[in-house]
């Protein structure tokens, strides 16, 4: 009996046909790919895009510079006098180029100046634009592209 | 007949008719070596009858890499060893430190670390289905497959920050906790993914194209798969009870209650069904350690700046691969004295000749297959 | 020689081949069009939806690339060699379109007779099967001037491949040509009206043949070892640019004919499925040629889409099955096949 | 028409040439191939378009294969430094040279028998005769449904029986040696 089923089965390609109604079941189903530039992804609040620094809380402690791994970021204290009045560096290097992404230089910070923002859209045709200093880190978060997403961010790290 | 014995018989045909070996360089471009590796494969007519291995192709020296940064700033590198796994890769390097330094971690943070390596060893199967399937010939399987493994890339995404190589852990125990609702989006994919598995496998499993093709290719015994110390499914697909989440419990694995999927004969299809089996496992180790998740702290007792006092560690896991091992050593200073990685690839490798000859040409793809070698890891 | 034996010999064939170069070059160009999308459909993806609407300008932007691409000759290849032979695979697929016949024949009202077809040969099946039986030169050729390993074996698998699936292939359309008692294919589609039913069912196993070997005779997925695109890359590794792209439309064009011949010897080709065409035709004989054209295109439409939705499902075989299943399993087959058709063409279906 | 057959026959002529006296192996099995398809045509042009389709199907399409494999995995730059001697070349010459001359006596002295087709019988029949107008038209029909496999295959039945059978046994001993040799010898 056992013979004949299976005699059966090898005569009447069912495994084949099921797998084809598998492949098929999908044809009606909606597709998943994206259409990127048209349709805005939706980030997670905790993604890991370009490096944002808000120079105005910085207090040039160059500990992202120590804990950075590719040595991507560089940060200029301003001289002693101005120092005790006003910490804010003069001048702050970052090359995304190098930046691994890794998150330790938030980690790091101890006023929580420099974190990742929701910028993903980094290429550029010259690696020149790649380097940021003082004046281009900042950018503003255009909200407009970016609603949350379907998980609702934990609180904002103070 | 072997080979040699057929070359000592000549009969005057063959005096005449003398025929030559072809030497075909499979690699190191190639879509079928999964990265870029480089067989050297003797062939007579389609059969294969010796094959050599040339790897480095992708050599960055990430051992050495590590040797010149500190302890902390060395966890992202180790991403990109399989970078296909990062998770798990960052948890080996993670808990040697941490085993030099005698740091306790948060029961806590050893769930969400349970968790999240299980996903990510789900999404490490589903690139090895879907490239496998495709290697065979299955197309759709590498679309559906790289479509979930996409989802719990969305998780990781919105629990890490990064899609593939999310420097997960930080020494001690985890960054942050689950953010709001993410555990209701793990749970419904968890639902979802059994009918997806399903899916693959009557797309695979029953297809008799499939079965000729991986059943009795590439087999190698138990005898030799231990001695050629193979591990993960390369070595349970031979039916070598052995799996490190078992054998030296890590981060809370003796709490879950899990199955080792074993095969019988080794072959490719063997190991196909145990990894298949296994992604089934890892969904019900999830769904325990969501179940069961304690409260308590996220991150252990670590100063800021890391110095292990000098001397060795080993600490190994259970990769996506196989047996992923750290053996640190450290001299005191806040840098790694030395940080060598037995990486599961590069040992499961070294099985390929063996099972490989005597086969023809597509087995020897059906065989780098089932493998699931990444040669990030192949190199280091 | 007159102008009207000009014209009867010369011109109006060249006329007929014009007016049915350009529809099957369109076809052949939207099937890889309409294999992606398909595919992807399948795969849950959209595929090409990016250049035109539906991104149905897609092929014609790939033709312009290809064109434009730079002709590569290997320092290791037989220039000659190399050069001819995607010729070789490219022509045989579109002389075999010259005799299919695609819908009953105009009538002028001047009485004179249009037949939908180039020429409508007495041998026509059998001509189709000996141009076609030409096309593995392109393919063996291919793989032996490129001068590398990998077109080399491809070119081997596909020979013996190709040898193994036409004894088949040819056997199965005995089969019809027997039930027919014809080799031109408009006297099949009308033995099939005459006869009420289509020969796909008093020809089920032979149908069954054909569709195996018309899978393997066009090199495609589950035999698509000649290309086998993850094993050895393929007997066209080394080309590139126009030179590809003929081989590539040689492939389409391949499958375009498969079906097409196809659903002439089992589908009833032009007939109009639940509609008496003689009397339809009797009425409106150009609606009836229309819609008979609408018809055979939609039933060969049928084919692709089967060709396409085993791609996007099955695995592929290995070399050593493949040809095991041509000669153990298709091959007797096809061989029972014949007797059982020729017993029941002698009793029942007189 | 003729003019045709001529320009053909040269063709063929000249592949055949081609197959002989190229150096290279796989540009003589081109030319054999090219020199197959030449006959094809030259079939078709003598109307019998059975044959051709059959000489193309089976000799270019089937057997030329088997003949393009075996010369391209043979070592041809080989083949080609080891310069053949040509000493059977010249007594070659004179026995296929004796071979011509005998073929040409025989087919000048051939007689011509000529076949009755549809139009000379049409032609032959006077618009009188009734019956054998009737008679001439049966005859007609009956050779415009004889299409050319349906010639060659009541030949076959018929009047070549014996030597078809005979070349049908003989294959399948030379089929079955072939293969006895192979397992031998490989």
């Amino acid at each position: 009996m056992n013979g004949v089923a299976r005699f059966v089965k090898m005569v009447t390609f069912w495994e084949l046909l099921k797998g084809m109604a598998i492949t098929s079941r999908f044809l009606a189903k909606p597709k998943v790919t994206e259409l990127y530039p048209d349709v805005r992804p939706v980030l997670p609040y905790r993604t890991k895009g370009r490096l944002h620094v808000e120079i105005g809380t910085c207090i040039s402690c160059r500990m992202c510079e120590k804990a950075c791994p590719e040595g991507c970021i560089k940060v200029f204290q301003p001289s002693k006098e101005v120092f005790k009045t006003d910490k804010r560096p003069v001048e702050f290097y970052l090359s995304q180029e190098h930046c691994l992404h890794c998150g330790l230089c938030v980690d790091a910070c101890p006023t929580g100046s420099i974190h990742h923002s929701q910028e993903f859209e980094m290429a550029v045709y010259n690696p020149d634009d790649l380097l940021f200093d003082k004046e281009t880190l900042p950018y503003d978060l255009d909200l407009k592209h970016f609603r949350w997403n379907w998980i609702e961010n934990a609180p904002v790290k103070k | 007949m072997t080979a040699e014995q057929q070359a000592e018989k000549v009969s005057p045909l063959r005096e005449i008719m003398e025929t030559r070996e072809v030497e075909l360089n499979l690699g190191p471009q190639h879509p079928a070596t999964h990265g870029v590796y480089r067989a050297l494969v003797k062939l007579d007519g389609e059969r294969v009858l010796g094959m050599e291995s040339i790897i480095g192709y992708l050599h960055r020296g990430i051992e050495k890499w590590a040797e010149y940064r500190n302890w902390t700033q060395a966890t992202p590198i180790f991403d990109r060893l399989d970078y296909v796994g990062a998770v798990l890769n960052c948890h080996g390097y993670v808990g040697a430190v941490e085993k030099l330094l005698g740091v306790e971690v948060p029961k806590k943070a050893q769930y969400i670390r349970v968790v999240l390596d299980e996903l990510q060893r789900i999404a490490s199967h589903l690139v090895w289905l879907g490239t496998h399937g495709l290697d065979i010939g299955a197309q759709s399987v590498l679309f559906y497959a790289i479509r979930e493994r996409e989802a719990i890339m969305d998780l990781f995404e919105a629990m890490l920050g990064q899609r593939l190589l999310p420097n997960a852990y930080p020494i001690g125990g985890v960054r942050f906790d689950f953010p709001k609702g993410w555990v209701e989006v793990c749970r419904r994919l968890l639902d979802v993914l059994p009918q997806r598995i399903d899916e693959y496998e009557g797309l695979l499993t029953g297809n008799r194209i499939w079965r000729q093709r991986t059943i009795g290719v590439g087999v190698i015994s138990a005898k030799d798969a231990i001695a050629l110390s193979l591990s993960g499914p390369t070595l349970r697909g031979s039916g070598v009870n052995f799996d490190v989440r078992k054998a030296i419990p890590y981060s809370s694995y003796e709490d879950f209650d899990f199955e080792i999927p074993l095969g019988q004969n080794g072959d490719v299809f063997d190991r196909y069904l145990c990894r298949v089996r296994e992604m089934r496992q890892s969904l019900r180790i999830i769904r325990q350690a969501l179940d069961g998740m304690p409260e308590g702290e996220l991150r252990g007792k670590v100063s800021k700046i890391i110095r292990p006092p000098a001397g060795e560690a080993y600490f190994t896991i259970e990769a996506a691969k196989g047996q992923l091992g750290f053996y640190i050593v450290s001299d005191g200073g806040d840098k790694p004295y030395r940080v060598h990685v037995k990486s599961p690839s590069f040992v499961n490798l070294q099985g390929i000749e063996t099972m490989c000859k005597g086969n023809l040409i597509a087995d020897v793809v059906a065989v780098i297959g089932s493998l699931d070698i990444v040669l990030g890891e192949v190199d280091r | 020689m007159d102008f009207a034996t000009i014209m009867q010999y010369v011109g109006w064939p060249l006329i007929k081949i014009v007016i049915l170069l350009i529809p099957v070059f369109t076809v052949v160009a939207y099937m890889v069009w309409f294999e992606r999308r398909l595919l992807a459909f399948f795969q849950s993806r959209l595929g090409p939806n990016r250049v035109g609407p539906l991104g149905l300008i897609q092929p014609i932007a790939d033709g312009l690339k290809l064109f434009l691409k730079e002709d590569l000759v290997p320092l290791n290849s037989r220039p000659f060699l190399f050069k001819i032979a995607p010729i070789f695979a490219f022509f045989p697929a579109f002389v075999g379109f010259a005799i299919v016949s695609w819908a009953l024949p105009w009538v002028t009202p001047s009485g004179k007779v249009h037949p939908f077809v180039v020429a409508d040969v007495d041998l026509g099946i059998l001509f189709v099967l000996a141009i076609s039986s030409l096309s593995i030169f392109g393919i063996i050729l291919a793989g032996w001037s490129s001068g590398s390993k990998y077109p080399l074996f491809g070119s081997l698998r596909s020979a013996s491949q190709m040898l193994a699936y036409e004894v088949p292939l040819t056997l199965s359309v005995v089969a019809v040509v027997l039930l027919a008692g014809s080799f031109r294919l408009s006297d099949i589609v009308a033995a099939q009206q005459k006869m009420g039913w289509y020969y796909l069912f008093p020809g089920i196993l032979a149908f069954g043949v054909y569709l195996v070997s018309a899978v393997a005779e066009t090199n495609r997925v589950p035999f698509d070892l000649p290309e086998g695109e993850s094993e050895i890359i393929g007997f066209h590794t080394e080309y590139s640019g126009m030179r590809f792209a003929w081989y590539f439309v040689g492939e389409y064009a391949n499958v375009t004919l498969i079906s097409v011949l196809g659903t002439t010897l089992f589908l009833g080709g032009y007939d109009i499925p639940f509609v008496n065409d003689a009397t339809l035709y009797a009425a409106h004989p150009w609606l009836a040629s229309i819609l008979g054209v609408g018809v055979f295109a939609a039933k060969a439409a049928l084919f692709a889409v089967f060709f396409i939705w085993i791609r996007a499902t099955w695995p592929r075989y290995r070399y050593d099955q493949l040809l095991k299943i041509g000669w153990v399993v298709l091959l007797p087959i096809a061989l029972a096949n014949l007797v059982v058709v020729a017993l029941l063409k002698l009793w029942l279906l007189r | 028409m003729t003019i045709l057959w001529i320009l053909l026959a040269a063709f063929i002529a000249a592949c055949a040439l081609g197959v002989v006296l190229s150096r290279s192996p796989i540009t003589s099995a081109i030319s054999l191939l090219v020199g197959f398809v030449g006959v094809g045509v030259l079939y078709l042009c003598l109307k019998a378009e059975f044959v051709a389709a059959v000489q193309v199907f089976v000799y270019a399409g089937g057997i030329m294969v088997l003949y393009v494999i075996g010369v391209m995995f043979t070592d041809s730059e080989a083949l080609r430094l080891n310069r053949q001697t040509h000493m059977q070349a010249w007594p070659a010459f004179f026995l296929v040279l004796l071979l011509f001359l005998w073929m040409g006596h025989k087919l000048y002295h051939a007689e011509y028998k000529a076949v009755p087709s549809a139009i000379t019988i049409a032609v032959a029949t006077s618009p009188e005769d009734e019956a054998r107008t009737k008679q001439a038209l049966e005859a007609k029909a009956a050779l415009a449904r004889d299409t050319n496999p349906r010639q060659v295959s009541v030949a076959l039945f018929s009047d070549y029986l014996y030597p078809f059978e005979a070349a049908s046994v003989l294959l399948t001993v030379a089929v079955l040696g072939g293969i006895f040799l192979a397992k031998k010898e490989v």
